[in-house]
């Protein structure tokens, strides 16, 4: 019951999500629509494991979790610089250390 | 100049986890759901996001793009070697049940090394097309 | 040393990844933890920066202190989001970062858009760029409060 | 119950964003989409009990299937100036034909499919049952998917593996060489092999 | 006892307040207010959705998971958030903005 009451909710927010993700004038639009998109589907991933009581299901709501904002630095360094060549700073340059 | 403070601290602070996540999924294969693949996409992943963060430069400094060549025939290598070693010990190819002393230890051991070959040749051949496709267009 | 407690750490997340205790497993995440550290360190990820040990407990407190911050800011989006007719006047305003260290500052940048009302928009040198919601989330930012909080847990010392 | 719910509207939402991104003409929102649509079809598999697939389609739409298409987009904008060449030149009859022809026969091939859930389907009665009984004592792996892929069908899996390194080979053939000629002083120690 | 009326608090009000950051993501007038409503609404949705389920599994390595994805989420969502409004703001987004002070 309650995890019908989260599921249910969290579909919700996916259409609503999803309708501005295909109305949304600026290209930014959609993309903030897709990050919303990305975490409510691992609260979605993460009810239907706890529901289903398989913890395994979990690690693919980790996946997501870790790696779902790589997407959105691409965007960031495509608009930025317009390639993906461009030489960044090495790591510890800058730092403190 | 410090260009994009946020996102350099935050990658640092991910990347090694990524990389032990993609390090987990490779090994537990055998008990949830992963793999040589997963494990390799995820682990590639990480290298994708150090190099959109620190530059392609600083990337090819860490796994320059030959050794990503070799690693790629390596698993490829790695994956069919484990069928011939079967061949060698009596048995037919990529059977292990004659890898070990019992049948099952020998089986786990040949899905262990496998995914092991798959999981290094599917991430050096991402991150090469990565390579590829982002070094392109660089003068 | 530093690297010895990122190695335990990430051995730890390991473990509490894995739930297994079989030696083979074991060893195999003992394995994973070198290479992962190895590359770390080879990528120069791991200093003061992106894994502050030393100022784990400080952290914590702030962090106490954020949880508050954005359930109130939530609270006030909320109200925004459902009060009929025209309810926000976005700005546009420049901070800056008096933080003296780069995790001070990737603190506060990232405290101000985790509290919604408030977004990041560029970090240069130590210029923050914010949007805010309305006027009343850019006085409070303004006014330096949470500034105040980070420097008093010390959070943001080099 | 709930599964259903879910499936069902997972299905709808799949549907919607796929004839949007058929109608849409900007690329880079058209890779937003391809990005929710891959995040639907995760939960889709998960909800359908497909957890490695969900897993495979987790890690590669998140990460790498994004990146790789901004990149390409990133190469062929460039080459791309004009504007406003939004309209395909050519008309829709020819290939809409052959679409629903094609469809048409599919359907028509569902025919012979057994029933949803037939016990007697050839699916259910060959190798199948002796792999869901057998794997765990033969292979001693708890995971069927992993067992199957890795010992019963290793063969299969060497044919993939095969495929993602060819797959590496030709990229590197098609668009790994770089133009040297333009004056490539900064970068000539590490990389001549390509 | 407790513990069941405490995660469907959670569950339900981390519910609601994702379907109210979905609505406000179709009221805002221009896109730097919408990424307001949706991506920072986002973290504490999450965070009450994992507290409730993680307090329906109990102490177990479940949990763990749960409360792991909450930390990488409240790490990456502010971070993806910050980057496309930098990537907006570099692209050339004016943001709507009202100057009455």
């Amino acid at each position: 019951m309650m995890y019908a009451v989260a599921a249910i909710a969290i579909l919700i927010t996916l259409a609503l999500a999803l309708a501005r993700a295909l109305l949304g004038p600026t290209v930014y639009d959609r993309i903030a629509a897709v990050n919303m998109f990305g975490t409510k589907t691992v609260l979605l991933i993460a009810v239907f494991a706890s529901m289903s009581d398989r913890s395994d299901l979990l690690d693919i709501a980790l996946v997501y979790a870790l790696i779902n904002f790589i997407g959105v630095v691409a965007v960031l360094k495509l608009v930025e610089h317009g390639n993906f060549f461009t030489e960044g700073k090495t790591a510890d340059e800058g730092s403190e250390e | 100049m410090k260009h994009n403070l946020i996102l350099r601290l935050v990658s640092k602070f991910l990347i090694p986890l990524i990389m032990l996540f993609a390090l987990y999924v490779q090994f537990h294969g055998d008990f949830g759901p992963g793999g040589g693949f997963q494990a390799g996409v995820i682990f590639s992943a990480a290298f994708i996001l150090y190099t959109l963060v620190f530059g392609l430069d600083a990337a090819e400094k860490i796994i320059s793009p030959g050794l990503l060549k070799m690693f790629a025939s390596l698993g490829v290598l790695i994956y069919a070697g484990t069928g011939v070693a079967g061949l060698l010990l009596g048995g037919k190819y990529l059977e292990y049940n004659v890898l070990a002393s019992t049948n099952v230890a020998g089986q786990h051991l040949g899905i262990l090394v496998i995914e092991l070959g798959v999981g290094m040749t599917v991430a050096s051949v991402m991150m090469i097309i990565f390579y590829a496709f982002a070094g392109r267009g660089r003068r | 040393m530093r690297t010895l407690f990122v190695a335990v750490l990430i051995f730890a997340f390991w473990i509490l990844l894995s739930g297994h205790t079989g030696l083979l497993l074991l060893s195999l995440g003992i394995f994973s933890t070198l290479l992962t550290v190895f590359l770390g360190h080879r990528m120069r990820l791991i200093d003061r920066e992106s894994y502050p040990i030393e100022k784990l407990p400080k952290l914590f407190r702030y962090y106490f202190f954020l949880g508050k911050e954005i359930i109130m800011a939530n609270m006030d989006v909320i109200k925004r989001i459902l009060k009929p007719g025209k309810s926000i006047s976005p700005k546009v305003i420049d901070l800056t970062a008096n933080q003296p260290s780069n995790l001070g500052k990737v603190i506060y940048a990232n405290s101000i858009t985790l509290t919604p009302g408030t977004v990041t928009m560029d970090v240069k040198a130590d210029q923050l760029k914010v949007h805010a919601l309305s006027k009343e989330a850019a006085d409070d930012l303004a006014s330096g409060r949470m500034a105040k909080v980070i420097h008093n847990s010390k959070a943001d010392s080099s | 119950m709930l599964d259903n719910l879910i499936d069902i509207t997972l299905l709808t939402f799949l549907v919607i964003t796929a004839l949007a991104i058929v109608r849409m003409y900007n690329l880079f929102a058209v890779i937003m989409l391809f990005s929710i649509f891959s995040l639907l079809s995760a939960g889709l598999f998960v909800v359908l009990d497909a957890v490695d697939v969900a897993f495979t389609e987790a890690a590669v739409g998140a990460g790498i299937s994004t990146v790789l298409m901004l990149a390409t987009l990133a190469l062929t904008y460039k080459h791309k100036e004009e504007k406003n060449a939004n309209r395909p030149s050519h008309t829709p009859w020819l290939p809409l034909t052959v679409v629903l022809l094609t469809g048409a026969i599919l359907i028509y091939g569902t025919y012979d499919i057994p029933a949803f859930g037939d016990a007697k389907a050839p699916a259910h009665t060959h190798v199948a049952p002796y792999y869901l009984e057998q794997s765990l004592s033969d292979t001693g792996v708890p995971n069927v998917v992993t067992a199957i892929l890795a010992s019963y069908r290793a063969f299969d899996t060497l044919g993939e593996v095969a495929v993602i390194f060819t797959a590496g080979v030709a990229v590197l053939l098609l668009i790994g060489r770089r133009r040297r000629s333009e004056g490539d002083a900064r970068k000539s120690g590490d990389d001549n092999e390509t | 006892m407790i513990i069941e009326y405490l995660s469907w608090f959670c569950l339900v009000s981390g519910g609601l307040l994702g379907i109210i950051g979905g609505i406000g993501m179709h009221r805002f007038p221009d896109f730097y207010s919408r990424l307001h409503a949706a991506g920072t609404t986002d973290t504490l949705c999450a965070a009450l959705f994992l507290i409730g389920l993680g307090l329906q599994s109990g102490f177990t390595l479940a949990s763990f998971k749960l409360f792991l994805i909450f930390a990488f989420i409240f790490f990456t969502s502010p971070t993806a958030s910050h980057s496309l409004a930098n990537a907006a703001m570099l692209g050339g987004l004016q943001p709507k903005v009202e100057n009455d002070a």
